[in-house]
């Protein structure tokens, strides 16, 4: 059998469908549902509310992203990382960036640097208010989930001063950024951050310390710290299971290392360790560090370059690199193999989304449907860092 | 309404009633007046509360809410419900088609029942059953008959979920509904309405709510199980957006999906006209007692406004919670009921009988008792309204300062 | 037209009710919520604080049974495109769809990838196209006012049932 | 711990017909032979001077010119702080490996997106079917030489150049006139 197609067609009988479950109901949960997050799609085998199991079934938005890269010239490139993960799009621009610097041993400007350390921390607060918001959303809560979106405006018209965009700011280059910060930019920054920090304790006034919305979350969907490693959970969902990963810290790159900031960690804030509220408040306090980062990044950034001179038309060495860096799903690294021409040979996206969602199958065990809203809500997924 | 119905006729025809021979058909004529009155008010309510609603839910929000149809968005719920009327009426092949056309009108009548016994000033009410209460715990019943025949019938599996859930819903909390009417009914003496609210006063501490701590607690009951009881948050399990798409009424469209929110909203009059009328003194005007003086046209309208403000008080509570507060899962739904409601409210039942043989209405401590809850209750609620005013105000000042930043006004300050 | 017509053919009534049907649908437009990729944050955003969709009338529902507008926010793939076809046949008359961004109008920046499906138009019919990657909140607004003026012109009397067959 | 520790490490344990090379790249990669990937990552995990608990990704890399497909796999131990590449390749007719899930069960997911990107078959893996692209889909993407269908089910998968429509309309209108 050497034809592929025919192995294939051999392989695809080798496991049959498992039959069905008696007494039990199946239930496709999906694409389109309202707490979805995008296209994702799950086989739910209940027995009435109690959830047997639910089997992610996704690919819905797969959008070929690693084969485009491989028709794309370097600095073509930049526009579809925004696409990898919309929410956090500044972390996809700069592990690319990364890897094509390594790759082609480009120093970047310091002042760079920190102007990328600004952006994506400002990203990561936006890109957990959605992430918290929609998780009360989709227990019910719209106000809070509205609420977020209304600061989340702020830190667009931030963004939009900076570089344009609103969403897909497309605003690294491969060795350094596409533009300067505006003079006024950082006493905007800093009025922002002034109003924002105190939004946080009304936040939680209003739904965090709720508690029908404790009582929702707290030991549901508990995630062992084993089964974390186990099943590769990255980022927020790992360190609510307790452990202290954080790339930022362990690997230091880019200029993390000047500042000083803390890695909150889950520890049962309600219930058990690593459930569903350990997740949720894990990101609430990730925001406040990232409001430490973003002042020290302000008062410490030097003058000078923004971006390093690079040829336009970039052609990098046989080589290869995996670099990663710490987004707001978590580690979040590009493998990229170069050929010597203008565009890589290949590019494989590694997302914390991905395998947040393998962990679904094994943790909505025994849960409730509507728990399983506050599973995938918990986890932070997004489609398009799940299929890429 | 049947004695209001005599009189009408001796003003109009200077006859008894009874003498006359077109008796049978004068009342089935007034019958048909008297519904077709409700039917409107129910209808016009539901559709001005759906309005009203998502103004307030916007404004919660920091946003604007309906504006552009009509003068400030007003003709909204008209728009809304003229277009469901006239959208496709989608039966889905697999279903049971005759309950699926059916079980809309299940709801329906079992809403608008509910009218009938619904007092909204002093002698105004259409029918003031003897067994008021009773009849309107039994006709707000048929809701569930309808909800459970809608999500069975329509033969998809999220209805089916939202149809379940609302019986296990709806059934538990008849239970402490129906015990924490019981102490209202046990201190008024009667299960009429009208005599429930007579037997209150009109100050604070003549309500039936500052009785005693066994009837504030038996409040709050009435209050929760009756969210429940109309799928309202936190217990809008049946058609839970997020999880279950739209619950029972996933597969409706066109005009019959137009009766569930129909009823819903109209539902909101009816906790808040219950809560109004069994724990809050009604339609009394405090210092007045309508039942010894002479009826003026004037106390009618007084007694009209005061029933109508309480009931839209409750009404923009049930719709501040509703904007407020997630939703509870379906096993705490069960468990609050079963666990918390029914034993609290059975303890209330006993403290209140004790409570009423100790102290009885008249006696010194009962009203020293009476007058200290009152006066506690109404400190909190000014409160309660000092704090969001002054929230307010700290949210202006917070946006203030942002000048530069945004390109986006706070609703308050639109160009 | 014939010789002897009636006021009702002229079409001064009916117009007149045309009118009054246009209005209450082009005020009451309940859309969809299916947000397929990227785009699906801007129509999120559009129904928050500073576009506030919900001025126009316009809420969202989960069901397409009670939604009269679809709005494809985002990249379709071939594996999604067979369920947004399944979701228009779902939603009840009168029915329209709007293609938010380049990708659900043409493929935009995917055209090129293998899995992508290039236009939505190649699926379910599309009134409104709007372009941008993503489009901005106020972009979608006026995408929903073209949908009213789209909705002003229809003509209900004269066209009866169904107007529009499409695959 | 380098990864040129690690390599020593693997070679001493498993000698030099399992450990084939060891290459320095920006990120060095240890080769290995394809028949014992599962031995050799289980070693790495639970030996205590390494520790790789976590699986980073793994990534398949098609060589047309090579006729093999590269497996690699990216290690991650926060114990030694250092990351540890393993690659090894298989033929590309038909390829085939171990599978990786009782190591770990993240690999099971990261197995099946190779599989249905790139053909690669993993034995011993519980579930192995596509898990982006839909079932009925044909022929593996990443791989170089993949030809794109002109249609799937019904729907065409190819646009008109819109450029060349507006050429040939306004061509033809030329002529018209």
């Amino acid at each position: 059998m050497k034809n592929p197609a025919k192995v294939n067609e051999a392989i695809r009988h080798l496991k049959p469908q498992a039959a069905p479950f008696e007494e039990e109901m199946s239930l496709n949960f999906g694409p389109q549902h309202p707490s979805t997050h995008g296209v994702l799609n799950f086989l739910v085998v209940t027995d009435g509310e109690v959830m047997h199991q639910a089997l992610p079934n996704i690919g819905y938005l797969h959008r070929g992203i690693e084969k485009l890269a491989e028709m794309t010239p370097y600095s073509g490139f930049m526009p579809y990382t925004d696409r990898v993960d919309y929410l956090a799009a500044m972390f996809a621009n700069q592990v690319f960036a990364m890897a094509v610097e390594s790759l082609a041993e480009i120093e970047v400007p310091k002042r760079a640097e920190y102007l990328r350390v600004i952006v994506c921390e400002l990203n990561r607060i936006a890109s957990h208010f959605i992430a918290t918001g929609a998780l009360a959303l989709d227990l019910g809560a719209v106000t809070p989930f509205v609420q977020w979106l209304r600061e989340r405006e702020f830190i667009n018209d931030i963004m939009e001063a900076l570089c344009g965009a609103r969403l897909t700011y497309n605003y690294m280059r491969i060795g350094g950024v596409s533009v300067d910060m505006p003079g006024d930019l950082p006493d905007k920054i800093l009025r922002f951050l002034d109003h924002f920090e105190p939004i946080i304790d009304e936040y939680n006034r209003l739904i965090s310390n709720n508690e029908i919305f404790v009582k929702r979350l707290a030991d549901v969907a508990v995630i062992s710290p084993i089964d974390a490693v186990n099943f590769g959970l990255v980022g927020p969902n790992l360190r609510a299971s307790g452990i202290g990963i954080d790339l930022r810290k362990t690997l230091g790159y880019s200029v993390y290392p000047d500042f000083d900031f803390e890695v909150p960690l889950g520890k049962g804030f309600r219930g058990a360790l690593g459930d569903a509220y350990d997740r949720y408040m894990v990101r609430i306090l990730e925001m406040t560090q990232s409001c430490r980062i973003i002042r020290q990044a302000l008062e410490k950034i030097p003058g000078g370059e923004y971006r390093a001179n690079v040829k336009k038309k970039l052609k990098v060495e046989e080589n290869e690199v995996y670099s990663r860096v710490e987004s707001a799903r978590g580690e979040m690294g590009v493998y990229l193999i170069s050929d010597g021409t203008d565009r890589p040979y290949r590019l494989k996206i590694k997302t914390g989304s991905f395998t947040a969602m393998s962990i679904v199958e094994k943790a909505s065990q025994g849960l409730m449907v509507a728990d399983l809203i506050a599973l995938i809500g918990s986890l932070d997924v997004v489609a398009p860092e799940v299929d890429r | 309404m049947k004695a209001f119905a005599d009189k009408l006729f001796l003003n109009i025809f200077h006859i008894q009633a009874a003498d006359s021979p077109y008796l049978a058909l004068w009342y089935v004529l007034m019958m048909f007046l008297v519904s077709f009155i409700l039917l409107n008010f129910a209808a016009l309510f539901a559709g001005i509360a759906s309005y009203v609603e998502r103004r307030i839910a916007a404004r919660m929000q920091n946003r604007i809410g309906p504006n552009l149809v009509g003068p400030q968005g007003i003709l909204q719920w008209l728009a809304d419900g003229l277009k469901m009327f006239l959208k496709e009426d989608l039966v889905p092949q697999t279903a049971d088609k005759f309950i699926f056309r059916l079980a809309p009108y299940f709801v329906f009548a079992g809403l608008f029942g509910a009218f009938v016994a619904l007092p909204f000033g002093y002698g105004i009410v259409a029918a003031d059953l003897n067994v008021g209460i009773y009849y309107i715990l039994a006709i707000t019943s048929l809701v569930v008959v309808g909800i459970i025949s809608g999500g069975w019938s329509s033969n998809s599996k999220w209805a089916l979920f939202g149809a379940l859930r609302s019986a296990a819903q709806i059934i538990s909390y008849e239970i402490p509904t129906g015990l924490s009417l019981m102490l209202v009914v046990m201190l008024a003496g009667s299960l009429s309405t009208q005599s429930i609210i007579e037997s209150q006063g009109g100050w604070p501490w003549e309500w039936f709510v500052f009785h005693s701590p066994f009837t504030l607690a038996g409040f709050f009951i009435f209050f929760i199980s009756s969210l429940a009881e109309g799928n309202r948050v936190p217990f809008d399990l049946p058609e839970a957006e997020s999880e279950l798409v739209s619950g029972f009424n996933t597969e409706y469209s066109g005009l019959r999906f137009l009766i569930y929110p129909m009823a819903e909203w109209a539902n909101l009059w009816v906790v808040g006209a219950m809560v109004t009328l069994t724990y809050l003194g009604g339609w009394q005007i405090p210092g007045v007692r309508l039942e010894t003086i002479p009826s003026s046209v004037l106390l009618f309208l007084i007694s009209i406004t005061i029933f109508f403000i309480k009931t839209l008080a409750v009404v923009f509570i049930v719709i501040q919670l509703r904007w407020t507060l997630p939703r509870v899962r379906v096993d705490q739904m069960t468990l609050i009921c079963w666990t918390y409601l029914v034993p609290i409210a059975l303890i209330c039942l006993i403290g209140t009988m004790i409570w009423m043989l100790a102290f009885p209405w008249k006696s010194v401590f009962g009203t020293a008792i009476r007058i200290l809850m009152s006066t506690v209750g109404g400190s909190v609620m000014i409160w309660c309204m000092l704090r969001a005013r002054h929230n307010y105000v700290i949210d202006k000042d917070r946006f203030e300062k942002l000048k530069g930043i945004p390109a986006w006004y706070p609703p308050w300050k639109l160009p | 037209m014939k010789e002897n017509t009636t006021i009702i053919e002229q079409g001064v009534i009916v117009s007149t009710i045309d009118g009054v049907l246009n209005w209450m649908r082009k005020s009451s437009i309940w859309y969809l919520l299916f947000g397929t990729a990227c785009c699906a944050i801007e129509l999120m955003q559009a129904g928050g604080p500073r576009t506030d969709l919900d001025r126009f009338g316009a809420v969202f529902r989960a069901t397409p049974r009670q939604s009269d507008l679809m709005i494809v926010a985002g990249t379709v793939t071939y594996k999604m495109a067979e369920r947004i076809r399944l979701l228009y046949h779902q939603m009840a008359e009168p029915k329209y769809v709007i293609s938010m961004g380049s990708c659900a109008n043409c493929g935009g920046l995917f055209q090129r990838s293998y899995s992508v499906l290039k236009g939505i138009d190649k699926v379910v019919p599309v009134d409104v196209y709007i372009a941008g990657c993503p489009p901005r909140t106020e972009a979608l607004a006026e995408g929903i006012l073209k949908i009213q003026k789209i909705m002003m012109r229809e003509k209900w009397l004269k066209t009866r049932g169904t107007k529009r067959n499409f695959i | 711990m380098k990864p040129a520790e690690v390599y020593k490490l693997l070679i001493d344990r498993f000698g030099e017909d399992l450990i084939l090379a060891y290459v320095e790249t920006r990120n060095p990669y240890i080769k290995i032979n394809n028949g014992y990937v599962q031995a050799i990552c289980t070693f790495l995990r639970y030996n205590p001077s390494t520790k790789f608990a976590f699986l980073s990704s793994i990534s398949g890399v098609d060589y047309p010119q090579r006729n093999e497909i590269d497996i690699v796999y990216h290690l991650f131990s926060p114990f030694l702080n250092t990351l540890c590449v393993l690659k090894t390749s298989t033929p590309r007719d038909l390829p085939e490996l171990e599978s990786l899930e009782s190591v770990w069960k993240v690999a099971n997911w990261f197995e099946r997106e190779i599989y249905d990107l790139l053909g690669v078959r993993f034995t011993g893996h519980s579930n192995l079917k596509r898990i982006l692209l839909p079932d009925d889909w044909e022929g593996h993407p990443l791989r170089k030489d993949y030809k794109e269908k002109n249609s799937y089910h019904d729907m065409e998968t190819m646009r008109p150049d819109p450029l060349k429509v507006l050429r040939e309309k306004n061509e033809k209108s030329g002529k018209s006139q």
